[in-house]
């Protein structure tokens, strides 16, 4: 491949990885900022990833091509609905949050699958008839280079993570609810003295987090592997909160991060058709990013600073 | 009522309510529960063979279960212990089966020696990045895990010569008992839960009666108290990791040396790493109470394999049952809200 | 772990209630006839791959021998992780079913043990060997077919580059890839072979990174063996074809008919054909000559194009005469012996 | 009369532990009125039950006459309560704007409008005198713009009534004269006052009336200036109380811990300490006085050697412990009170019976070898309770957390001297402390002295600096300006030394000389 090529392959590929990626972290991050920890985004993912693929298995037939945004919508419905489960163990119940992230992920993958066992009569679903598909940008497309690396193949999710990455920083720091959700998850007590209701502002967070890991999750399914079983997500919600730490908690940084995981999955699975790269022994390339992962933060992205606040359950009066 | 006694209730109630959940999910998909239920029943104390089995099932759950409590206690979150759990497992298998001509009780020894090493330097790594460099120990490990994966596969495939398992370990380093085996009906119980409850009374012992347990539950507890006392926060730091790599690598031997023999390649994580994050949470991040939790999660997720057998019913309704239960234990404020107001009641009668 | 190979299928004639389902579960079947049962390995019997043809082998023995689902009839129990095979093995042996299939090379340690501690059993192992008499072991020759695949996709690409997106490097796969760049370059010794062995057999996202990055080199025809993995061969491919109706874009589906997995919309298809892997012919073969008495105990036997073991599926016209000509003629050539296909793939690519 | 606030009868419960019970106080509009109790009194739950923070099991508030339910801090708000809590209630890391407008955001088209909002808050802090910088990062100002920042946002919501619980615990003497001006003038602007302190001599000065609280239940109002301390103190713990604490004199011997041109930079590698030396001999106490930021911090961390050491030396018995790891350092006979007893002095999630093992247990009889003997260390730590009078709920088993910080603070204190150092540093030991528990700490840093011990007291207060100490060493700007005695100095001298102003006046002299 000459160089062009290779950019033209890894840029969009990094962009089609970070996609749910990005909208899962950036979910996981509402979630810490307002103060309960995001460890529950893998089983919000799944799903997201079960509710987007049935009903676009389901519907097909009555909406054609547009019943991904149905699903896409159902997802987001379906992640934050399940999202509650979190936000009444760990806000109303007080529940250790970090306990309620790994058993929601657990009754996320049973569930999920018990009901496709129940549905479908079989372990997986089929392939649906929609998936989620790229396009071209008009106009945007034809700008030489940058029309190619960025305009031509895009998928509507990842414009939509964008958006939301972008959307996220607007909302956090410039508009009074992220001010609110985030002193929430710095200095409740503090939100509280100033009339914020600490569980509220909570339960939205937790509830955000549903809602982006549902599309994230259902976005994954309908681009890579276009059905679902249990393996569909297969860890890629510990990515996504691994993504939001690299991003220091800032939905910017987050989606640097999440692109720098995606440029080097991408290297590493599509190295093998660039020059000198395909050189390295396989294994080599497989750890690589998670390696350069480890190696980036040691080296200078430095320490991070989680919120204050976050995993610590909210009790009035309590010091 | 007494705190011990809603201490032991929160547990017990949690259980119940679980397996109630199960209950109604399994009659509203149309299953029928009573047979779900006997069916796990005898999954799990149907006979010896199942017993020997369940004890087989429990004993990494044991070992992944003090990783993560260890270094819950000391102020770290070891959501690495998977891929300390997988070096272990590679290392012991190879020890287990490369080195020839040792007696059994300076072999076996050795090839858990080498578990253990393993799936420490792990989780050292992790200590020492989060100490030296304030690299967040959750990615860190998250990782980690993933690099494991890879690397021990890799390293099999080099091992076996292409293939996909490293060679049976050797007599001399087995954890099989032949009369284990011959009391449970051939079940593939070894002497590695014998290793778990060591385990168990050694973490016991390191935080509850050493000085060096005084010093990393101070250091996870408040570090800034710790250095004050003079204590060395960034060496206790990697020493808790390092600790709690040492039971997660074991958990690997359990693997390698009991139940399978060897290593053999994966295709995805193992789960036990994950799944003992659920067992230290059950047991409250304490050592027995790790035992008691891993009894339970193992039991249930081997019983719930004779669902499917004897009852028709995916088994993953287990897995729910048990995140149901995890959710309840870990939202114990309300039960014990609930219970202080039962007492009341009660006691005003 | 390992759904060793691949997938894909013809999703039409798979008969959708095979499911865990209850209802049907305690049919008793005449006794005296000869019963069945598989386990899967983690894959489940509609893993769109061997488990599941596997699986529609022992219905149609089933069928063949008017027996039904439940005891004394056939059945199976699939495996949640590795740690489930003797368990599983051991409850069929105990339900009494006369011969009992374990699916993948995986369950090879689990049948030997099995085996041994059962001696009046009859058990048969799919994909892999082990030595024991009361074993029936089934292997199959996956390079003869891949070969087959490779003179396809030798002569129908117009790029001169082909794919092979692999899971594990573990020797199945080496199996189909080897094979694959044999009957390439027996076809076309300049061909340009891309490989690519993702490392998983579940991470769909890879899969489709890795097609994606060979389709962008030029790549116009990419054979998969991957599992799961290979679903993102087949949306990567799918998805190309859906934006541009002239994309030269093909997929060779595995182990089962996956044209399904190639339907981009009601005219189009990418699915080139599969190779096909005769699991099903094999167990109702193994089954039948158990039952009159011919279990081929302690010995191995070997499926290939010879035995219609291993074969390509109906292209659905995708393929031109001639091509399908040049297959039929390397078909016989390696039946009758005169090429003989390597297992192992080639050193440094 | 015209009352804004009633709280009649207030009862409130924490389980079976009553915190208030029947508790009435009147506030008057334009009145500054004291709230004055021993820790653990109540105080703090009473004026949470006003901010709407707690809901009363029993009893009325009347806000201007009417009866009102205040079910949450907003509510308070609408009422136009505010309150500025015993710890900072800000987010650190937002700016003082945002920490102002939080929960009240002025908005430009969906987004917060900050300009506008900090320029409010300049022009506010204009008129009250309050002096902060709108776009500071919380973490990065001083506890006294801190406070600030507190009053204005109870001031941007339009509060008419501010309740300050303990707004002087933490503040330099300079920073509580200049709150007493502001309280004045809030008062002048219209507003009514309720203050919690534990400092009567503030009480004197700026109330009109006193409320007392003894043990959860009211003692009664008194008119401050038909009052005096000692009959506060009196109402406040229920006997008489000794305010200057018995103190024989001194009887210094052989100097035994020396300081020689130390330098110590802050954590930005700013020098803080800057060429100090100081010495102390045994049988004394030095006590150093001087604003917050002089370098105390840094000067403490570097001698028990939690902080580098740029230059300098310094000695215990003869011995250089310069640069030394904080174990050998405690090992050659230092023991230390932190400043911050939460952060530094107590792991809050032991029981206190395990926090009296931190620094020693390691050495026997504490543990053996590697193991812990927990009988001993509670055996040890039930002695310290005992002698210290630790009011604990389940003895050596209470979390650290569960104790008032008074009792915390004997806990450390009794740890510290038990290990019989040679020199006992003792930084802030009385912040927040009622005066019953003041005179405990002081006389206990008195005997320390009377055994021969030499003790080094850093605070903030001048009057503990006066009464406890034996010499009195000044430190402005990283250095020690100048070592004066108790007897012969006054508090304005003191305050001018502080300032820096007298160094140049001393050093004009001692140039013309
Ligand atoms: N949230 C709570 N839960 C249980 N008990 C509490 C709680 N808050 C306070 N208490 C109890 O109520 C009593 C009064 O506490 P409060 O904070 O009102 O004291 P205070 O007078 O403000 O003391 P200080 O002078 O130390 O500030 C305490 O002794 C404590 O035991
Ligand atoms: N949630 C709580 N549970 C039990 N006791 C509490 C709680 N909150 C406060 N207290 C108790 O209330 C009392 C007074 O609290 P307050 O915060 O006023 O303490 P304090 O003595 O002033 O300490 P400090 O000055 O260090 O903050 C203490 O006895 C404290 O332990
Ligand atoms: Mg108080
Ligand atoms: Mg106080």
């Amino acid at each position: 491949m000459s160089f062009l090529e290779v950019l033209y392959f890894i840029v969009p590929s990094a962009l089609l990885y970070a996609t749910p990626l990005i909208l899962t972290g950036i979910g996981a991050l509402f979630s810490e900022r307002a103060g309960v920890i995001g460890l529950g985004v893998e089983g919000l993912m799944i799903v997201g990833a079960f509710t987007g693929i049935y009903i676009n298995l389901e519907y097909y037939a009555d909406f054609g091509k547009n019943v991904i945004w149905l699903a896409l919508l159902a997802a987001l419905l379906a992640g934050a609905i399940f999202s509650l489960i979190i936000a009444v163990a760990a806000v109303t119940f007080r529940a250790d949050q970090t306990v309620t992230g790994v058993a929601l992920n657990m009754l996320a993958a049973a569930i999920t699958v018990f009901l496709v066992k129940l549905i479908y009569g079989k372990g997986q679903t089929d392939m649906v008839s929609a998936p989620l598909q790229r396009f071209e940008i008009p106009y945007l497309s034809d700008i030489p280079f940058l029309g190619p690396l960025l305009f031509q193949n895009v998928y509507s999710t990842t414009i939509i993570a964008l958006v939301v990455a972008v959307g996220a920083w607007f909302v956090l720091y410039k508009m009074p609810f992220g001010l609110r959700i985030r002193s929430v998850g710095e200095h409740p007590m503090a939100a509280d003295t100033m009339g914020i209701n600490v569980a509220k502002m909570r339960y939205i967070g937790v509830m955000i987090s549903g809602a982006l890991a549902g599309v994230g999750g259902a976005s994954l399914a309908m681009t890579s592997s276009g059905d679902f079983s249990g393996s569909t997500v297969a860890g890629q919600g510990f990515i996504a909160i691994a993504a939001m730490i690299f991003g220091k908690w800032h939905p910017l940084g987050t989606l640097g991060a999440a692109l720098f995981f995606g440029l080097a999955q991408t290297l590493s699975i599509g190295g093998g058709n660039i020059p000198y790269i395909q050189d390295i022994p396989p294994v080599i390339l497989q750890v690589l990013p998670y390696v350069l992962t480890i190696l980036a933060l040691a080296g200078f992205v430095g320490k991070a600073v989680a919120p204050k606040a976050s995993g610590v359950p909210y009790i009035k009066g309590k010091r | 009522m007494s705190n011990r006694v809603v201490n032991l209730l929160v547990p017990l109630i949690s259980v119940v309510l679980g397996l109630l959940v199960g209950g109604i999910i399994m009659v509203v998909s149309g299953y029928d529960a009573i047979d779900g239920y006997t069916a796990l029943w005898n999954g799990i104390f149907g006979d010896s063979y199942s017993i020997g089995n369940t004890i087989r099932q429990i004993t990494p759950y044991i070992l992944a279960g003090l990783a993560v409590a260890f270094a819950f206690r000391t102020g770290l979150f070891n959501i690495g212990v998977e891929g300390q759990l997988l070096m272990g497992w590679l290392a012991a298998a190879y020890v287990g089966y490369a080195i020839e001509g040792l007696p059994r009780i300076i072999h076996l020894p050795l090839a858990l020696l080498a578990a253990a090493a393993a799936g420490a330097f792990w989780a050292f790594i992790v200590g020492f990045l989060k100490a030296k460099l304030q690299v967040h120990e959750v990615i860190a490990s998250i990782m980690l895990n993933y690099t494991a994966l890879y690397l021990t596969n890799a390293a099999i495939k080099s091992l076996s010569d292409g293939g996909f398992k490293t060679p049976t370990v050797l007599e001399s380093a087995t954890l099989r008992n032949q009369w284990l085996r011959d009391i449970t009906d051939n079940s593939s119980l070894h002497l590695g839960i014998i290793v778990a409850l060591i385990m168990v009374v050694v973490m016991w012992f390191i935080l509850e009666k050493t000085t060096r347990g005084y010093e990393l539950k101070a250091v996870g507890f408040n570090k800034n108290a710790a250095e004050y006392a003079g204590m060395n926060v960034n060496r206790n730091i990697i020493l808790a990791m390092t600790i709690s790599g040492v039971f997660a690598g074991l958990g690997g031997a359990m693997e390698a040396l009991g139940t399978y023999q060897n290593a053999s390649i994966k295709a995805a994580a193992s789960g036990i790493g994950f799944d003992g994050i659920a067992v230290a949470l059950l047991g409250a991040n304490n050592p027995i109470g790790v035992f008691f939790g891993a009894s339970l999660f193992g039991s249930l997720k081997y019983g719930s394999l004779n669902m499917p057998n004897e009852a028709g019913i995916p088994e993953e309704i287990v897995s729910i049952i048990i995140a149901v239960i995890i959710l309840f234990v870990a939202s114990g404020y309300i039960l014990r809200v609930g219970l202080q107001k039962f007492g009341k009641k009660k006691e005003g009668k | 772990a390992c759904g060793t190979d691949d997938e894909g299928t013809d999703s039409k004639d798979t008969s959708k209630n095979d499911s865990t389902s209850g209802s049907e579960t305690s049919t008793d079947a005449g006794s005296g006839d000869f019963s069945i049962a598989m386990v899967t390995d983690v894959g489940g019997v509609d893993d769109k791959s061997f488990n599941q043809s596997a699986w529609e082998g022992v219905q149609q023995f089933g069928a063949d021998n008017g027996l039904s689902k439940g005891e004394g009839g056939f059945d199976y129990l699939q495996s949640q992780s590795d740690a489930d095979y003797n368990t599983n093995l051991n409850n069929l042996l105990r339900r009494d079913f006369d011969l009992v299939f374990g699916v993948g090379f995986m369950m090879g340690d689990a049948i030997e043990e099995i085996a041994n501690d059962n001696p009046d059993a009859q058990l048969a192992l799919i994909d892999a060997e082990v030595e024991a008499d009361n074993v029936a072991n089934i292997l199959f020759k996956e390079q003869e077919g891949a070969f087959l695949a490779g003179v396809v996709a030798a002569s129908m690409s117009e790029s001169g580059k082909i794919g092979f997106v692999g899971g594990v490097d573990i020797p199945v796969i080496n199996r189909f890839h080897a094979g694959f760049i044999e009957g390439a370059k027996a076809v076309n010794p300049d061909i340009e072979i891309q490989v690519n062995y993702t490392g998983v057999f579940d991470d769909a996202s890879k899969g489709k990174i890795a097609a994606n990055s060979m389709y962008s080199s030029g790549v116009d025809i990419i054979f998969h063996a991957a599992g799961g993995t290979g679903n993102g061969v087949f949306s990567e491919a799918k998805e190309r074809k859906a934006k541009d109706k002239d994309a030269n874009v093909w997929v060779i589906g595995v182990d089962a008919d996956q044209y399904a997995e190639g339907q981009v919309d009601d005219s189009t298809n990418i699915t080139l054909t599969s190779m096909l892997k005769g699991v099903n012919n094999a167990v109702v073969d193994i089954a039948t000559k158990a039952k009159n008495g011919e279990f081929p105990g302690g010995e191995t036997t070997v499926y290939g194009l010879a035995e219609d073991g291993v074969g390509l599926a109906d292209s659905r016209g995708a393929i031109p005469q001639e091509v399908l000509d040049k297959v039929e003629e390397y078909k016989e050539k390696i039946a009758s012996g005169e090429i003989k296909v390597s297992e192992e793939k080639p050193k440094d690519k | 009369m015209e009352y804004v606030i009633e709280m009649l009868g207030i009862r409130k419960q924490f389980g079976n532990f009553v915190a208030n019970n029947n508790i009435t106080l009147q506030l008057k509009k334009g009145e500054i009125h004291a709230l004055l109790g021993e820790n653990g009194a109540g105080k703090s739950t009473l004026m949470n039950v006003l901010f709407g923070l707690y809901q009363p099991e029993a009893g009325e508030i009347k806000v201007r006459g009417e009866s009102v339910k205040i079910t949450d801090p907003n509510k308070a708000n609408d009422l136009g309560i505010g309150m500025v809590h015993q710890h900072f209630m800000l987010v650190e890391n937002f700016t003082v704007t945002e920490n102002i407008i939080l929960g009240s955001e002025p908005t430009k088209l969906g987004a917060i409008n900050i300009k506008d909002a900090a320029k409010d808050i300049a022009a506010l802090s204009k008129k009250y005198n309050l002096d902060v910088d709108p776009y500071a990062k919380i973490e990065d100002i001083s506890v006294g713009m801190q406070q600030r920042v507190e009053i204005l946002k109870t001031l941007y919501r339009g509060a008419e009534i501010l309740i300050f619980d303990e707004p002087t615990a933490s503040l330099t003497p300079q920073e509580i004269t200049e709150l007493m001006a502001i309280l004045k003038l809030l008062i002048k602007e219209g507003k009514s006052i309720i203050i919690i302190t534990h400092k009567l001599k503030e009480i004197m000065e700026v109330s009109d009336r006193v409320t007392i609280i003894r043990k959860g239940e009211g003692v009664g109002t008194v008119v401050t200036n038909e009052t005096n301390p000692d009959q506060l103190a009196e109402l406040m713990v229920g006997r008489q109380v000794e305010f200057k604490t018995e103190k024989g004199e001194a009887n210094p011997t052989e100097e035994i811990f020396k300081i020689e041109n130390l330098v110590v930079t802050d954590y930005r590698d700013v020098e803080k300490v800057k060429g100090l030396n100081l010495s102390i001999r045994r049988g004394e106490i030095v006590g150093i006085a001087g604003i917050d930021g002089n370098g105390q911090s840094e000067l403490i961390e570097a001698i028990t050697g939690l902080r580098k050491i740029k230059s300098g030396k310094v000695t215990l018995g003869g011995k250089d412990i310069t640069g030394l790891k904080p174990r050998e350092i405690t090992e050659t006979g230092v023991g230390h009170i932190p400043q911050d007893r939460h952060k530094h002095g107590l792991v809050l999630d032991f029981p206190i019976g395990h926090n009296i093992a931190l620094q020693t247990y390691y050495k026997s009889p504490i543990s053996k070898g590697t193991i812990m003997d927990y009988k001993k260390i509670n055996e040890k730590a039930r002695k310290i309770i005992e002698e210290y009078d630790v009011r604990t709920g389940q003895g050596e088993m209470t979390p650290a957390r569960a104790l008032s910080g008074g009792n915390q603070q004997k806990a450390i204190i009794g740890r510290e001297v038990d290990r019989d150092p040679d020199l006992l540093i003792a930084a802030l030991p009385t912040r927040g402390l009622d005066v019953g528990a003041i005179e405990f700490i002081h006389s206990r840093l008195i005997e320390q002295r009377d055994k021969g011990k030499a003790v080094l007291l850093i605070s903030f207060e001048l009057d503990e600096v006066m009464n406890v100490s034996d010499r009195i060493a000044v430190i402005y700007d990283g250095t020690i300006v100048d070592t004066v005695y108790p007897k012969e100095t006054s508090e304005q001298e003191l305050g001018l030394l502080m300032a820096g102003e007298k160094r140049k006046a001393k050093a004009v002299k001692e140039g013309n000389e």
